[in-house]
């Protein structure tokens, strides 16, 4: 270190004295340079007075001892920013280690909660979800019924990050001990509130889709508590309509109703699910309107259900200049057959 | 507003003549000693990633004088490979912790407005305006 | 922001004025104070090098030419230092967002994975689990079974933090299905096991403790998944005895078998639980010996339980520099009648 | 070892004593001017916690000169209120964030040595060292 200080001392003296001679933008330069290798180096602000005043200690001896005394001045007031300097190395290994765990957990996660896309006869099915930060607040789930049936759950936490992946976690878990195939998405819903009406802080809420596709006859069955409503896309017609339901979030009073619906599904419609942070994409200052993410859908609608969310993805990614404001997970399922 | 002056960057010189006319044209405008040194170091990593990533390109200059303020504007622009993940790039750590040395967060925080827009085998123009204090 | 910068390019001129005066060390001292409020109002170490050029513009208006070039030479030197200050705040910032959030899912993994203390009529239980980082690998969970017996389990997951945190959900949620008060240790640990190797990555591995306690026979039924052996401490004699015992890590493989053991538990008897955050702790460069953690615990022996485990951890803490290295917690229960 | 020289703490002029007898000590031994200068910070710091948090106190001086290195080592006693939380009164943002302001963290990183004591109700004892480059 010492060596390196040495060097640099010299290197900026020898700078310093080209610039006295020429007083020309090129030195100027090249201080520029070597400054950005003086902070890699880890050289701290107040050294850098101390080299300019070596500098003009050598370079000009008989230099004014006022002027020395006022570059003495400097340098005591530079002593802070030193200690501020180094404290920001300091935090920027612990920021590197910290955002290390996080990664390891978004993985860990990505692991335990994480669900394999199946294969249905007759249905394409597009699947995407991309954490706003590095831990998914929004949770999917599928599941293929020992009856050929699909079930499809989607939730979110209200909140982003470590908090709102942990109690995903809680949600995971304790659908995985429900007979799935055998309980309808009312009953699950049913079950899951309380579940997490009893363990979760009044202050956490979380909505939730749970869909069940029967495709011997091609009926759509499903329950909504408080989730951010999906479209029906009804080919026959080329038209969208809005999933109209009704449920409370789950989590605030153990004995809420989950209505129940069911539809039709037709060859070539598409059912579309999705969390908000689809829906509340920001273009500058402005939120979308839900009928843009119709738009986009459609103008992709010619690709397979996987590409056609991608796509979807990447255009609101690109609006958002690569800041995702919250989780973002969008599902397409099309009746081929 | 002014017309425009232009200096063409290809080969490391011309880093230093975009840094001299940049600072000429703060000086005129009004600016003090530190911000002409804030604006020197932004047009020299903006001529520098030119420098080391494109061909050839442009940095040119231009007065804003108006009713509010009064301020320097300045476009780099180059036909180059462009800039993959702009999110990784505006990424803080870029500046300082030389690894690939675009210091473009740097520029940003330089400046008082910065714009940045890329695209893969097109080019890039990078435009910043620092407003006189 | 500018009124600021006015008010304090005043202020560093006036002191150096003084400073030029009297060249005194008082001068250097409140230039020093000044320097740190600098810093609170986020003025930058090149502004202070151009408030350092104005005062000498104002104060030595016919200042060598030279001394002016070589302060502009300074100036540009301390620009990139000025970035990689601004860059300081902006982490400091980001850090104490992270930092919210990893509190946020502390407190939450508090409410979801915590458990209560039971009472239970003759014992006096204490318990401490104190994480390393925000986040606790370490997971202990009591359960109070119909026919009066306590249930205890412990587990270590391999690793601290966020990650370690996320896996013992895992492990909670999955007993939380279990009727524990009819399984026995070795049926849960097994059962537990198949669990983790389902889900986890064959990196991580889960070691765990179950003990249950039955009141009436004063018998300790146990069974361990590769976790830190406890002790026993046996009042007639006055000693301590490590409990020894066999079973593989949770997770490895989905058969394996974990024996089952039992003791007898008699008045003023204690048994103690932990993991090896306790046991490997470090006195500067050394670990400790097991020996060292008995002794503290025989140290502490005439306090109620609670208060044994409280005073072992501060005595830990201490020796540790209060900065733990792995997620401490130690369980002691002693059998009263 | 040379003998100790010690300052008492009682008023805010005796921090700036403390600095002076400080720094001529370091002048001494044959530190550096941006040394001193941090040495005179250090100083400071320990100084100002002993006048803004303890009713008086004291910071000695010692010169090291053995086979391996010269140093200087100031210990500052008081027998004020002690700290709590040494663990979060060393965490780092206590030094330029204002918060108390104890600053300890920040005489950690401009000495080479530290070692800090506290007991509550008894008394602090900070101990620096730093060595001759
Ligand atoms: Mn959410
Ligand atoms: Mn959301
Ligand atoms: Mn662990
Ligand atoms: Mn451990």
């Amino acid at each position: 270190m010492d060596d390196i200080l040495k060097l640099d001392a010299e290197t900026y003296k020898e700078l310093m004295k080209r610039y006295m001679e020429t007083r020309d933008e090129q030195s100027l330069y090249e201080v520029e340079q070597a400054s950005k290798s003086f902070i890699q180096n880890n050289i701290l602000p107040d050294e850098i007075v101390n080299m300019h005043i070596q500098a003009l200690e050598e370079l000009y001896p008989s230099l004014s001892e006022d002027i020395q005394y006022s570059m003495n001045f400097l340098l005591e007031a530079m002593i802070a920013y030193g200690i501020a300097h180094q404290e920001y190395q300091t935090l920027r290994e612990k920021q590197s280690e910290l955002k290390s765990e996080i990664s390891v957990a978004a993985s860990m996660q990505e692991t335990l909660l994480g669900t394999t896309k199946p294969d249905i006869e007759g249905i394409d099915i597009g699947i995407i979800s991309v954490p706003a930060h590095q831990m998914n607040g929004d949770y999917h789930h599928f599941i293929k019924g020992r009856d050929g049936s699909l079930g499809i759950a989607m939730a979110d936490v209200i909140g982003k990050g470590i908090p709102a992946a942990l109690c995903m976690s809680m949600i995971k878990y304790s659908m995985d001990s429900y007979p799935e195939d055998v309980m309808s998405p009312k009953a699950i819903l049913n079950s899951l509130n309380r579940v997490v009406e009893r363990n979760v802080d009044p202050s956490m809420f979380i909505t939730m889709f749970y869909a069940q596709y029967l495709p011997s006859e091609h009926k759509l069955r499903y329950a909504s508590a408080g989730h951010e409503p999906g479209y029906y896309y009804n080919a026959a017609n080329d038209t969208f309509e809005e999933i109209e339901t009704k449920g409370l979030v789950l989590g605030v009073t153990p004995d809420t109703a989950y209505p129940e619906y069911e539809m039709d599904i037709n060859k070539d419609d598409m059912v579309i699910m999705l969390t908000d942070g689809v829906t509340e994409c920001r273009d500058g200052d402005r939120f979308i309107e839900s009928e843009e993410v119709l738009e986009v859908i459609r103008y992709y609608a010619h690709l397979p259900a996987q590409e056609m969310v991608n796509q979807v993805f990447k255009h609101f990614e690109r609006l958002q200049e690569f800041e995702l404001r919250d989780d973002f997970t969008l599902l397409i399922i099309r009746r081929e057959v | 507003m002014k017309p425009q002056s232009c200096v063409n960057i290809n080969k490391e010189w011309d880093i230093v003549g975009a840094r001299q006319l940049g600072r000429d044209i703060a000086k005129k405008i009004g600016f003090g000693t530190v911000d002409q040194a804030r604006i020197a170091t932004a047009i020299s990593e903006l001529a520098r990633n030119i420098y080391l990533y494109a061909d050839h390109g442009q940095i040119c200059f231009e007065i804003i004088d108006n009713m509010e303020h009064k301020g320097i504007c300045m476009v780099a622009i180059d036909v180059g490979p462009g800039i993959e993940d702009i999110g990784q790039v505006m990424e803080d750590g870029y500046s300082t912790s030389g690894g690939l040395g675009a210091g473009l967060p740097g520029v940003k925080r330089l400046m008082d407005e910065f714009d940045l827009q890329s695209e893969v085998e097109k080019g890039t123009r990078v435009k910043a305006i620092k407003w006189v204090r």
